[in-house]
């Protein structure tokens, strides 16, 4: 591959990412307005939303590390999407692989969480207090999976696991493969994308939507713009594990969809974990099932 | 104070904000956003009294304002729309005008029930400041006593059709008139009355600035209130020594 | 080469004509005992020097031993009658009104520990060993306190008890061979000694010397008399005197006694020591107390140490040996003001920075802790004590290991108290320029040691060589083979 | 050779009777006693140590040597340590008495308890015991027990 | 004269410089500039012999007892004491300007605290330079009681932790002399060839012994459990620079002495070959639990300090489990991630300490709960101690990340996934702590009393701005430093890392931090893009925020710091036993009961040893047989 076609990649792939992305908001969305018996927002409405937020004449910042924590938030993302080989496109996925791509996803995070404390609001502290525990709860259970894929693909080039997955179809999946880190994995995957039941950090009538608490206008809009590569990478990720990749979009596009929409409708129907609950929940039935799954694994 | 006639529900443009953009992909720009504005509307419900309660049906399953784009939020900081749901005690203004102030323009305000609009029967009440639009701009009445939900969403598509069109512009008026606004505050509140908001560095951020944003009331409150500047950054003590 | 004789007689002498030089003149009586002591001091530089690496005996009165008793002058025993001349001279101890007495008794000290080091006579050594003792009673109790006295009876007790068994123990060897001259015993020592009764004579000695040397069982009166007596006075038993008794019970292990349990009492009886010193001393609150138990510890050290069979044995605890005779002295002589409770010391280097960091440097050397010369004596104790491959001396190491652990603790926790910010309430007194002098002497001796480390190491070396040589022994004294 | 046992018997019991003397005393005066005794054990053990059933004192009267002599040299010996040990005895009971000049008791255990005392004071430690114990011991023993 | 002995000849000639010198203001650049001296020989002795197959060695040698001592410098030494210089270098730069003035103000002897640097920097080229294992022991020692003299520069309270330092140090350099002299006896000889000669003969036993007193006489100073709990409090109480020289670098001398004694010469392979009793581990696994834990328990210790500097020491003892880790792993990827470990630890916990000490310079407190919001009145600190955090929690795009890259890299390739997970949650934790410090410190609400204080001054902020350039551009670039760590690997004889300037290339999933870092930076490009489309921002000050409809004034403490982690407390907290300080205690009072004892036995009554004395004696006799 020439670097220019590899630096068209790399621009390609985090626009894709985000159109998907885009989608997987409005997915949650109608799944949780379907599940409430609502119609839900119309088509199009996660883009409304970041363009009025965009368009918003008051742009109130705290300081300079508030914008820079909006900006490491959104290109954190944008980096990562590059190491997560998608159909035709495998981006970075040789340089840095997959223990690389766990840990870029932490630099949004980071972003978001100096951005919020510069803010000076105690609420959106708590909220990140609170979601840096979460995040200790469900990246456990969520390394293990990914230990146990590595070891048994042989690799953590994603790009070599999909190669090796779709080498034997249907049967070479690492669901099938390994089921019981499969099901570990699906099971974290909601505290991941920190969705309900697991979005005790945002907890708006508690601590008013904790960390984006003085969030306003295109501080709000890279946020929202940060959900849906958040959403799109747990998919994709998971998907790359487990489900194959994709070879063409086709197939893959309705996996990841899946992916985001089978955990999601049924978290839905929980109510909400407090965090404590979350580490609770985390440590014990995730990680129990992927220590077992590593075990049949490694044997 | 005022008369009940002087209810705002249409505005003209103020001569301050119609600066005309003359790029036309500017104003198709333009005219995207306020196209998005009004399909995203995020509210903040400031419960003040019994109009609150019919807030849940309208975002809930029967009515289901999402389909609409308007969601609720919690922080001014997020919000575009406030909702102020029944009578306004002296105290609670103060909030109100607080929490307004944090809001990020373009904001709108919602008075629902009667209360807001007059009094309703709250009236005679030594508590209750009466008329809202006294001291904020208030873009749309939804009146009742209380106002069903449907009532509520008529006036939501109203203020979406003025947003659509550009006509809901209140917001500038109340950097435009600060004094006029101010005044009828300080009336309520006493001289000292102040907010961590500076409205009259934010109508100059905004060049909205007029002659009635200043008079007799801000010179008072200038007298007494120390702006909160911006915390900005710097490498030594010196700089503001200078200042 | 008779002169030596004077190393013995000379200071005998003068305290016997102490008091009637104090009636011609109180100015000479006050000087006449350290210039004496400089006298015997000079003698035993120049024999030093003249001697070389060989061993000499002296016969008194010119009668053959077994018959004639004889001095026995090797390079160990020139060194220790020097240690006590010089360390009485370091630490002399007169001050006060009782001046006269303790000049007297300080006289007889060096007098008769000379006389112990070079004598070559196991009744002799009795004898002078009996003679230091009573000198030591009464130098235990000069300051004249009732607190002193009773420590001192205690320490008489013992020390009476112990001198009897002793004696007991010397009428056993005499039984089994009917001599006393120690190159005659050595000679029958193998045929005649080798067997049980000579281990009971041991034994019996050991115990009966170790009171003197601080060995376990009989070493209660340490902290007591420490306590009580004046400082110098402690650093003198605890430096000088408890290395002769250890001299004497290493002479009679080497000459008289070759049997392996022997060296295993001692053994064992050392890791007791060390064992029950270290562990007292770390608990100790204050100061003298302290360093009595911690001198118990480190003459535990150099029972183990001798225990080891041959001249590594003896390399390695004359090592131990020297080293505490240099380091127990100087920190008596810091004890003399600071003596009292280890809280009192909070704080005290802001007032006496010199003294304070000489602890630290004594300390640090006791502890072992290269490259001063405590780290190489107890290098050469493990070494040689886990080359002996049996498991009894690896407890001994072992132990020795986890005292200079505990003794680390306990140091330095005084010695950090020293730098604490806030003094204590009533802070003690500065050290007295003797004092301190005496005890910088002393650290800087160990200090440049560090740099002279290897010709000291190779000089040591020889001398145990020397010591530890039996048939040296009986051929440089030739005693007339017994009728 | 019934006289060699009965007199080594003789040592060694005295050494024997003067250590449990040691041990088992509380009294000062008992104490010191009891090493006189372990000494005359020592001293006997010594002499013992050539004694020769029948001998006589070697002495040469007239240039006639007796067939069995004494060894002399433990007897010159045994001379020394009795002077010896009677210096000590001495000095063990001028201390002695000093002790009880001052104390008041010679009472082993409550010397030891005083001399704890005593140091501990003079070095300033505050005794081991809690603020809230019920009373202070009495600081001078008042009690001169242990009479003979 | 060879390079090794100027080297050393120079180091000790600063440590005499500043006695002379004095308290006076000349001390500390004198001393700097002395230590640049000592950097530069260091660097024309890498040109003389580093990466060559011999060593260079010292002329110096010493015969004492028949022992022979000697010293020289191979790859290994060369790299920690290229850390050690650096670190010297630049915490002595920290400490020479206003800093210096402050300190000498507050009554503290300047001359001292130059002294007691240089002493350390001395003793730890002595050790590292150590030729055999006598000399290695001296110089083991001699660092132990150089950084004592450091620790107990700070106040009453660094004393006492001092105190408890120098006890827990000696304890373990007894362990480790019974070690040494065990080895002499068997092989009769100091040298390292001789022991590793006879490693193979050794029976298990034998090796276990060893293994046993070597690794926990050189994990004392490393602080690994149990017997860490000495560190953090001594490091965190010494004075500023000093903590982060001490932070940097003093513990890593005893992973220096474990790779010399457990990886060079008995062998990482002799270690696997160690059975466990009872269990199916080896003494490698045991030891390598131990790091684990030693990652694991610190770091979450570490999380429930409200006072900075403890926070970060802390953490030093966390990260010293992931060299440990590494260089157990004993492949190539493993070893170099642990040993590159050392340098990226080095670098970044300077800088946080300096970062710390700055704000302690300024503020006078480092208590998490008095400060926060100073990023406006001290950005180039905040920018410092955000780049230390991101190395110190190991996220891309700092150096932090390789090293820990590369260790997990290793495990996967071996296959360890609990030893992984442990690493991993080490970091997690890591993460929620560095968060907590650079958020109470720097963000959120400025106090009222700190809103007229100022940056930093200048001789503090530039060794933090180069450390943290050092931190980036070897989190950019790193084979840069694994040039270094290929050499080491070969010296140490362990399988060398084949890498490039980006990182390292493995058929199965390398790493290329040119590309990951670049397209980071692009990523944030395009974020600020993104970002700058949105209308003009307008600053506020921090008392226009949120609260409920809540007017905030000047004096309302509007800032969320104490117990940063409430949730996680709550379900964690009580597993937080006090195990390691009631194993401590437990211990004291054990050696306590057994002392007071012994001082019984001393001070009866009767003398009861008379009936001892009677009893070895009546013993004795029937031994005999008579």
């Amino acid at each position: 591959m020439n670097l220019s076609e590899l630096l068209i990649e790399l621009l390609l792939m985090p626009l894709v990412a985000f159109v998907i992305g885009l989608g997987m908001v409005l997915m949650m969305r109608k799944i949780a307005a379907r599940l409430g018996r609502r119609i839900g927002p119309p088509l199009l409405q996660p883009i409304y939303d970041i363009i009025k937020l965009y368009g918003k004449r008051t742009q109130i910042s705290h300081g300079l590390i508030h914008e820079i924590g909006i900006i490491m938030a959104v290109g954190g993302y944008v980096a990562a999407e590059t190491l997560l080989p998608v159909p035709g496109m495998n981006g970075l996925a040789d340089k840095g692989g997959v223990i690389t791509l766990a840990y870029v996803m932490m630099i949004p995070s980071l972003g978001m969480a100096l951005g919020v404390g510069q803010c000076a609001n105690p609420n959106g502290s708590i909220g990140i207090s609170r979601a840096l525990t979460a995040m200790l709860a469900y990246d456990i259970p969520f390394i293990l999976v990914i230990f146990g894929a590595a070891y048994v693909y042989g690799t953590t080039n994603l790009a070599d696991i999909i190669a090796i997955q779709q080498q034997q179809g249907v049967s070479g999946w690492g669901l099938m493969q390994m089921p019981l880190l499969a099901l570990a994995g699906m099971l974290a995957l909601p505290a991941v994308m920190g969705k309900q039941p697991f979005e005790i950090y945002i907890a708006p009538a508690e601590i008013a939507t904790g960390p984006m608490v003085e969030m306003s206008g295109k501080f709000m809009g890279g946020l929202f713009v940060m959900q849906c590569f958040q959403l799109y990478t747990a998919g994709v990720l998971y998907t790359t594990l487990f489900l194959g990749g994709g070879a063409y979009w086709i197939t893959f596009l309705p996996k990841i969809y899946a992916v985001v929409a089978i955990p999601m409708a049924a978290a839905m129907l929980f109510p909400r974990y407090r965090t404590e609950d979350v580490i609770r929940l985390m440590w014990k039935w995730p990680v129990l099932v992927g220590l077992m799954g590593l075990a049949v694994a490694m044997k | 104070m005022s008369k009940l006639d002087n209810i705002p529900v249409r505005h003209q443009p103020t001569e301050a904000a119609g600066r005309k953009r003359t790029n036309p992909l500017a104003h198709v720009f333009d005219e995207l956003v306020k196209f998005c504005q009004s399909r995203s509307m995020f509210m903040l419900h400031y419960c003040t009294g019994c109009g609150a309660i019919e807030l849940p049906p309208a975002m809930t399953s029967r009515f289901d304002m999402e389909r609409l784009g308007i969601q609720p939020m919690v922080t001014p900081r997020q919000a575009d729309i406030l909702l102020i749901t029944g009578y306004v005690s002296i105290k609670t203004l103060k909030r109100i005008i607080l929490t307004y102030e944090q809001m990020q323009s373009p904001k709108y305000v919602i008075g629902i029930c009667s209360c807001t609009v007059n009094g309703g029967m709250y009236w005679q009440s030594y508590a209750t400041a009466k008329v809202l639009k006294d001291y904020l701009p208030v873009d749309v009445y939804i009146a009742g006593c209380m106002p069903r939900p449907e009532a509520v969403i008529s006036g939501m598509r109203e203020l979406m059709s003025d947003i659509k069109s550009g006509r809901a512009q209140n917001w500038k008026r109340y950097y435009e008139n600060y004094d006029h606004y101010l005044g009828n505050q300080q009336k309520l509140f006493g001289e000292d009355w102040q907010t961590p908001t500076d409205i009259i560095a934010e109508a100059r951020h905004y060049g909205l600035m007029t002659d009635r944003t200043l008079g007799e009331h801000t010179a008072l409150l200038e007298k007494h209130q120390r702006p909160l500047e911006a915390l900005e950054m710097r490498l030594s003590a010196r700089e503001k020594q200078k200042t | 080469m008779n002169e030596l004789v004077l190393m013995v007689a000379l200071p005998l002498l003068t305290a016997f004509l102490l008091p009637v030089i104090d009636r011609l003149s109180s100015l000479a009586a006050r000087w006449i005992g350290p210039l004496v002591l400089l006298l015997t001091a000079i003698i035993g530089l120049s024999a030093w020097s003249q001697t070389g690496s060989g061993a000499i005996t002296i016969e008194l009165g010119n009668f053959r031993p077994p018959l004639g008793i004889d001095l026995y002058v090797d390079q160990l025993a020139l060194l220790f009658a020097l240690a006590v001349t010089l360390g009485t001279l370091l630490l002399w101890p007169a001050e006060g009104e009782q001046r006269l007495r303790q000049s007297t008794l300080a006289l007889l000290l060096a007098g008769s520990g000379s006389g112990l080091a070079l004598s070559g006579d196991l009744f002799n050594i009795y004898v002078l060993y009996e003679l230091i003792a009573v000198v030591s009673y009464g130098l235990a109790a000069s300051r004249g306190t009732a607190a002193g006295q009773a420590a001192t009876l205690r320490y008489l007790i013992v020390s009476a008890f112990g001198a009897a068994l002793a004696l007991a123990g010397i009428a056993l060897v005499y039984q089994a061979t009917g001599t006393l001259n120690l190159a005659q015993l050595a000679q029958l020592a193998p045929t005649q000694l080798n067997n049980g009764q000579g281990l009971a004579a041991f034994v019996l000695m050991l115990v009966g010397f170790g009171v003197k040397a601080e060995l376990f069982p009989v070493n209660t009166w340490v902290p007591e008399v420490y306590a009580t007596a004046p400082a110098r006075v402690a650093g003198l038993l605890a430096g000088v005197v408890s290395k002769l008794a250890l001299l004497i019970i290493v002479r009679l292990l080497i000459l008289l006694f070759p049997q392996p349990e022997a060296l295993t009492v001692m053994l064992v009886l050392g890791i007791l020591g060390v064992l029950t010193g270290e562990l007292a001393a770390w608990r100790a609150r204050d100061f003298n107390r302290m360093l009595a138990f911690s001198s118990i510890g480190q003459l535990g050290i150099m029972f183990i140490a001798f225990s080891i069979p041959g001249k590594a044995g003896v390399f390695a605890g004359l090592a131990v040996a020297l080293h505490h005779l240099v380091v127990k002295p100087a920190l008596f002589l810091l004890a003399q003001r600071w003596g009292g409770s280890l809280e009192h010391l909070a704080g005290v280097a802001k007032g006496s920075p010199l003294a304070a960091a000489l602890f630290i440097l004594l300390a640090l050397s006791l502890i072992g802790v290269p490259p001063l010369p405590g780290f190489w004596a107890k290098l050469l104790v493990m070494i040689h004590l886990l080359e002996q491959q049996s498991s009894l001396y690896a407890l001994g190491a072992w132990i020795i290991m986890a005292g200079a652990a505990l003794e680390a603790n306990y140091l330095f926790r005084v010695a950090s108290s020293f730098y604490r910010r806030e003094a204590a309430a009533t802070p003690p007194a500065a050290h007295r320029t003797g004092d301190l002098a005496g005890a910088s002497l002393l650290g800087a001796a160990l200090a440049a040691a560090v740099f002279l480390i290897v010709p000291l190491a190779d000089r040591i070396e020889a001398m145990a060589g020397q010591a530890a040589d039996r048939d040296h022994y009986i051929q440089t004294v030739n005693p007339e083979p017994l009728p | 050779m019934d006289t060699i046992i009965i007199l080594y018997t003789g040592a060694f019991g005295l050494i024997f009777i003067g250590i449990a003397g040691i041990v088992l005393s509380r009294h000062l005066v008992r104490i010191i006693f009891a090493i006189g005794l372990l000494e005359a054990g020592a001293n006997l053990l010594l002499l013992l140590a050539t004694w020769r059933d029948g001998a006589s004192a070697p002495i040469i009267v007239g240039g006639r040597v007796p067939a069995l002599m004494a060894d002399p040299v433990p007897q010159a010996l045994v001379l020394t340590a009795i002077v010896i040990g009677v210096g000590i005895l001495a000095l063990a009971l001028s201390l002695a008495l000093r002790v009880q000049h001052a104390w008041g008791t010679l009472d082993m255990r409550a010397i030891r308890l005083r001399l704890e005392e005593e140091i501990d004071d003079a070095a300033g430690i505050e005794p081991p015991t809690s603020a809230d114990a019920p009373a202070p011991r009495p600081t001078a023993p008042a009690t001169r027990e242990g009479g003979a | 004269m060879t390079p090794l002995d100027q080297l050393l000849l120079l180091s000790a000639l600063t440590v005499v410089v500043p006695l002379f010198t004095g308290n006076r203001r000349i001390t500390g650049p004198l001393a700097t500039l002395l230590y640049t001296g000592q950097g530069l020989l260091l660097l024309r002795m890498a040109g003389l012999g580093y990466g060559s197959e011999t060593p260079v060695s010292s002329a110096v040698s010493l015969q004492v007892l028949g022992l022979e001592l000697h010293w020289r410098f191979d790859a290994l030494s060369w790299f920690f004491a290229l850390i050690t210089i650096g670190a010297g270098l630049l915490s002595s730069w920290f400490a020479s300007g206003e800093w210096a003035q402050r300190y000498r103000d507050s009554g503290s002897s300047l001359r001292l605290f130059h002294a007691a640097l240089a002493l350390n920097v001395f003793t730890m080229l002595v050790l590292l330079a150590s030729g055999e294992l006598l000399s290695l022991f001296i110089g083991w020692e001699l660092v132990s009681w150089a950084s004592f003299l450091m620790m107990s520069l700070g106040s009453n309270t660094a004393l006492r932790y001092a105190m408890r330092y120098v006890t827990y140090a000696f304890a373990g350099a007894m362990a480790v002399l019974m070690g040494l002299v065990l080895v002499y006896t068997r092989t009769g000889s100091f040298e390292f060839q001789a022991f590793r000669d006879a490693v193979p003969s050794m029976d298990a036993d034998t090796v276990w012994l060893l293994f046993g007193l070597f690794a926990a006489g050189f994990g004392v100073k490393m602080a690994l459990l149990p017997f860490h709990l000495w560190q953090a409090k001594a490091y965190a109480e010494t004075p500023g620079p000093g903590a982060a020289f001490l932070g940097a670098i003093s513990s890593r001398m005893g992973l220096f002495a474990m790779i010399v004694v457990l990886v060079q010469i008995i062998g990482v392979a002799r270690l696997v070959e160690l059975p466990v009793p009872f269990t199916f581990l080896s003494g490698r696994d045991l030891l390598a639990w131990v790091a684990v834990f030693t990652i694991i328990f610190p770091t979450f210790t570490a999380l429930r300090q409200h006072d900075a500097r403890r926070l970060l020491a802390w953490h030093g003892i966390g990260q010293g489990g992931y060299m440990l880790l590494g260089i157990l792993i004993a492949d190539d990827l493993g070893s170099a991630g642990g040993l590159m470990h050392v340098f990226n630890h080095a670098t970044y916990q300077a800088v946080l300490f300096m970062s710390v000490t700055a704000v302690i310079h300024r503020t006078g407190t480092s208590d998490l709960n008095k400060l926060g919001g100073l990023v406006a009145r001290m950005p180039l600190s905040f920018l410092a101690m955000l780049i230390g955090i991101i190395g110190l929690a190991g996220l891309p795009p700092m150096n932090g990340f390789v090293s820990k890259w590369l260790v997990y890299r290793a495990l996967i390739l071996e296959g360890s996934p609990l030893l992984f997970l442990g690493a991993v949650i080490g970091t997690l934790g890591t993460i929620l702590s560095v968060y907590k410090l650079i958020h109470n410190t720097f963000l959120g609400q400025l106090r009222l009393e700190h809103v007229d204080i100022e940056e930093a001054p200048s001789s503090m902020l530039w060794p933090m701005m180069i450390l943290s350039t050092v931190v980036f551009v070897t989190g950019y670039f790193p084979g840069l430093v694994l040039d270094w760590i290929a050499s080491v690997q070969a010296a140490v004889g362990l399988p060398v890392l084949a890498h490039h300037l980006g990182g390292v290339h493995i058929d199965k999933g390398g790493l290329d931090m040119i590309w990951v870092v670049s397209v980071l930076l692009a990523g944030f490009g395009v974020g600020a893009l993104v970002f700058l489309s949105g209308n003009r921002s307008k600053r506020v000050h921090q008392l226009d925020n949120y609260a409920g409809g809540h007017f905030l004034t000047a004096d309302t403490r509007y800032q969320y710091s104490d117990n940063f982690y409430p949730g996680l407390m709550h379900l964690i907290g009580p597993w937080y036993r006090k195990s390691f300080r009631w194993l401590e205690g437990g211990f004291v009072s054990t050696v306590d009961t057994v002392s007071q004892l012994m001082q019984g036995l001393y001070r009866h009554t009767h003398p009861a040893f008379y009936l001892l004395a009677v009893v070895v004696f009546a013993l004795s006799w029937v031994m005999g047989g008579d």
